[in-house]
């Protein structure tokens, strides 16, 4: 673990986040099997250290655009883990009063500008946020949220470009999780590291341990200032891998058997950054029980929540099509 | 003759046709080891190879224009695009390009391509993955529109699709792929542009396309218990449309109800009451009805869906309302 | 009042509604220095800056995406697409992300953006550069579609675009912009969703969008001499459309003739034929005639794409069929 | 000039296309001003050399996909003046009978496979053309002529990955002018060479002097083999200048007053080619001055079939959309 020295808060903080995301996925997953979630959904369990420590590193008003994976995102950007269930169950209670669901969860008050359905389609959406920032003189931070197939999308390209030639202040943070649904990253791109795409528009590049929540945190901490100060936007990968199948329904014919417990056992973010706080005394391993059961109180009462709260009124439906 | 599904028979004939002609071959996003989203393409990797069932990025533009370069050359592809929305994204290249190359270079170049993919709702995925926009690519000349609502229908009209010298749009079903029928074995074709009266009936005709045509008839098969004797007619392919036979049964029936899960704004059955209007002014009997989606993207909340996307119980309304019962 | 040109109004409207209100701003490829390939925004990065008149990289759907993140943070971005064929590079973003966004939010979002770009043919550049693709956003819900005929209207029209809370997409035409007309200096608004009669007429009723409403309002006046009393309808905005003003004008007349730019197959007219047909279905003495473009590409050489093209002739003629005179 | 000595009959080939194409454009020009042309055309007119260069050093049987800006491509491929004259001149007797006009222009016979209205529209056409040869052990290589302007556009970076991870047997030749349009290069790219975009792909990427025939064609000349085998795709930044406006209707508001003059006097590909081959003894001003005259003679042929050849018939109009 990179050993930037972190005050205590901020540590407890990045681990209650993962934790939290952890176990909202857990509860998504198990609820999906008991029925309670129809439809989909597409769960970062194992990318909690990404969404956590890119997030954490930013100011509250700084702003994220996310992606069909966004859950994590979203959480470590301070959503409200009751309407967000209640959104995935389908509920009127819901960020989207049910009409979005699990892809499309926006918190705009939060500074979330969205999850997004198509792959890359919030590349150049946040680039045009990065855009108004500058012209609004608000000094925000813009991170555009991509998974590693994205960046194969031309849109992503040329929102790139944008954000290189008006030196927008934007962090596109790519979360390489080693597949693009069943595709292995290393077959549809010819690259070491993805963040080699950097070069082709003259912008800094750099890959990093994506499970290493510090790394992922202090490496955006110490970008921002110069994004901030509009001195040139970024592409950061973050190598992860992605423990769960693509989305709930995935039947993973294409993976290897035991690969994903493989990483769950040497690589898992959490387990990684308990031990380093153990280790250097922040929390003990009863502290650490303690906010685990902290957090599955909350995920439960947003369950709760979630089930309790009455479906869509259907006369609505056609309404929020028109502003 | 067995049994089988609307996704089986697109596999079966993806495989037999693929065998038969080595410039035919397909690519698309998770064609291979996984299957295809919708399972449709399970197996075929492994029977057929990698050269044939060709992995891709995720690069939908990109994807078309492989094809309609290969096409062009004399390859034969077939695109898997994993759900229809993503064809928004393929817009140019298949509109402007794949469609007009033909026109625009005098008549001397082919562009055999067929594109395949999913449309529709149902399923709880929400606005960007349950769109029915065949409607869209309409208004481009040069391509063609297919629309099976059925196995049988759907292998014989892939099978005439892939052989076909034009660029074919071949809009599938979620919802229909686990629909069963009993279907050949043997290779068949179904030629495009020839609809089918999928009931007979005499006191009304309802149009419909892809999955709205089970739904359809259901609803006629409900109606006859009350001695309404609904026709339904399933154009089977929006472009060219067989406008003759759809025409001859609206004559025969004076009355006319549009189907389709498309918006109420847009669609394809805009077009088709324009030409009912137009080949059957002297004959109808009352207004034509359009039974379609809302105006409205499709909600996640399978509730909310249902009260977007046309059911039975619209397509009954309908019925009675144009024939007042 | 002064005359000014279609392009003129343009112009001046963007001049006028971007210094009354700094959230609003306009990009698109060459619209500085360049002044735009039709030369609208001559001038106005001289009077405005480049940080109200932003030049691009030749990336249409990016530029749409940026414009929406920026109207998402309550930016008014206008962009102007330099071709409207353009646009299908970006159905994508623009039907997706900017239509959608605000109902998949559960409406907790705007989008306030206008999408300038002329359409139609006419000046001899071929399939890529002359096509009238409105048609094709009409099935995407969330999207207002305007498409002025003149120079008074186009002002006013695009004032109300700039200040709606809703991605408009804003369809010009390469023939109207040098065509004249008195405006006014001062700001004022046209609302959308408004239709106009044009002329005022008894026998029959003709409902013309963009350049098709001047070529109809000559026919009309011809056959005027004949007494032949035509009314000339121009919807002005095709979503929302103003049935209300359309259906009455029918009414009156009992007659129909609806003229567009676009092909014949899956055009604005499609579903502006159902509709009539479901509201003047016991109004209407002969079946409605659609004069459209032929159903293939638009050719290179001017006396081909006049073939193509829908004019003065065509429409006459389907007056005189609809009324057998 | 590039010294890799090449025999007299290639020398000799590059100069006249390099006049076939000047003279063309020339031509084209000037019957537009005298309104035997209608609509519009972009004229390659200080370009000769990179469409020369490049298309020489392919075999007669390899492929080229071209631009709206392709009449130098065109006949450097081997199109028949005629034909391509009669087709601007929107005739029967043109390749396209009048119906595609200078911006559709396909000859693929002769292995053009067609000028593209759409800026960066035929990035992945020609990777797709590049795939099938490879399926059909043709061994044919193909080039994809770029302007600088469409490196910008999503599907050329497509094309660029897909080139890459599958080693197609393409080129992609991007002729940097300078100007897209009105925009200068350098506003809407942050970069020192338009070919850094290949370390985005890890695809060969170089750049060269395109107004030096000799270096475009041995550029392209010693890749070729490589790119045949399949050993990879590459991408060529030729850097050249648009001495005419954008199109004919372009009032080049934007660009600085004598710059065009500048490089015509400084840098013209066909001055600099004739200068080395008197120096070199290639040839004499008087073969020179004949060749010159012989081409006039060809164009001047051309024009006058375009002239004499009868419209379009308006009843065939609606023929070739379907096969
Ligand atoms: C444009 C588009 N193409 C395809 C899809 C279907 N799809 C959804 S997620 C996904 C894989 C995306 O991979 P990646 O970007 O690596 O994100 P990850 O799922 O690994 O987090 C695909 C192909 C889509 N939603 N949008
Ligand atoms: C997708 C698309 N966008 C815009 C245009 C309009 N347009 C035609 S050529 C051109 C400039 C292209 O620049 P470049 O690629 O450098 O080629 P050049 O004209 O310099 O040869 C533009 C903007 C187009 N034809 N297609
Ligand atoms: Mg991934
Ligand atoms: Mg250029």
């Amino acid at each position: 673990m990179q050993n930037q020295i972190l005050d205590g808060t901020m540590l407890k903080k990045l681990l209650e986040t993962m934790l939290k995301i952890r176990n909202f996925e857990l509860a998504v997953e198990r609820n999906f099997q008991l029925g309670h979630i129809y439809g989909t959904a597409h769960l970062a369990i194992g990318q909690e250290a990404t969404a956590a420590g890119a997030v954490l590193a930013l100011k509250d008003n700084d702003l994220i655009t996310s992606t069909h994976r966004g859950h994590g995102h979203c959480i470590a950007k301070g959503a409200d883990l009751k309407l967000m269930m209640a959104e995935i169950f389908g509920r009127s209670t819901g960020y989207c009063k049910g009409k979005g669901g699990s892809m499309h969860i926006a918190d705009i008050s939060s500074g979330n500008l969205g999850a997004n359905g198509i792959v890359g389609g919030s590349s150049a959406i946040a680039a045009g946020a990065a855009l108004a920032v500058k012209k609004l003189f608000t000094g925000q931070v813009v991170i555009c949220f991509l998974g590693d197939g994205s960046l194969n999308q031309g849109i992503w390209h040329e929102a790139a470009n944008m954000a290189s030639i008006w030196n927008l202040p934007l962090i596109y943070f790519c979360e390489n999780n080693g597949y693009g649904m069943g595709m292995p990253t290393a077959k549809v791109t010819n690259l070491e590291k993805l963040s080699d795409r950097a070069k082709g528009y003259n912008i800094k590049g750099m890959t990093i341990d994506g499970n290493d929540v510090l790394a992922v945190y202090n490496t955006v901490k110490n970008l921002v200032p110069d994004v901030r100060a509009a001195k040139g936007a970024v592409l950061i990968e973050a190598v992860t891998y992605r423990i769960k199948g693509h989305s709930l329904r995935d039947a993973q014919r294409y993976r290897p058997e035991g690969e994903a417990k493989r990483w769950l056992d040497m690589y898992c973010p959490i387990e990684r950054f308990k031990k380093y706080l153990i280790q250097e005394k922040v929390l003990t391993p009863g502290d650490i029980a303690n906010m685990q059961n902290d957090v599955i109180e909350k995920i439960e009462e947003a369950v709760k929540f979630a089930l309790e709260s009455p479906l869509p009124d259907i006369s609505k439906v056609a309404e929020d099509v028109y502003a | 003759m067995r049994e089988i599904s609307y996704a089986e028979a697109v596999r079966e004939c993806l495989l037999q046709e693929i065998k038969a002609d080595d410039k035919i071959f397909m690519l698309g996003e998770d064609v291979g080891l996984y299957g295809g989203a919708f399972g449709v393409s399970i197996g075929l990797i492994g029977e057929l190879g990698p050269e044939k069932i060709m992995d891709t990025p995720i690069s939908e533009p990109g994807i078309v224009g492989v094809a309609i370069g290969a096409a062009l050359l004399g390859m034969r592809p077939i695109v898997e695009m994993m759900f229809s929305d993503f064809l928004m994204l393929t817009v140019e290249q298949v509109g402007n390009q794949a469609a007009k190359m033909r026109y625009m270079f005098g008549g001397k170049a082919k562009v055999p391509m067929v594109i395949r993919t999913p449309g529709g709702g149902g399923i709880g995925i929400a606005a960007q993955h349950s769109q029915s926009i065949e409607g869209l690519f309409l208004g481009l000349p040069g391509l063609k529109i297919v629309m099976p609502s059925s196995a049988y229908d759907v292998k014989g009209l892939l099978a005439s699709s892939i052989s076909d010298d034009n660029p074919v749009m071949f809009f599938e079903h979620k919802l229909l792929y686990q629909t069963k029928q009993d279907v050949p074995q043997e290779r068949y074709k179904i030629p495009i542009g020839v609809a089918e009266v999928k009931r007979q009936g005499s006191d009304i005709t309802v149009v419909a396309t892809s999955f709205m045509v089970q739904k359809s008839l259901k609803v006629a098969e409900k109606l006859a218990g009350e001695g309404i004797s609904v026709e339904v007619v399933d154009p089977r392919t929006i472009k060219p449309l067989d406008i003759d036979l759809i025409a001859s049964s609206v004559k025969k029936t004076g009355h006319a109800v549009l189907v389709e899960e498309a918006c109420y704004t847009g669609g394809f059955t805009c077009f088709l009451a324009a030409e009912i209007g137009k080949n059957c002014f002297d004959w109808l009997d009352a207004p034509i009805e359009r039974v379609t989606s809302l105006d409205c993207p499709i909600p996640y909340e399978h509730n909310l869906e249902n009260a977007v996307i046309p059911g039975e119980d619209k397509i009954e309304k309908a019925i009675r309302k144009v024939l007042n019962r």
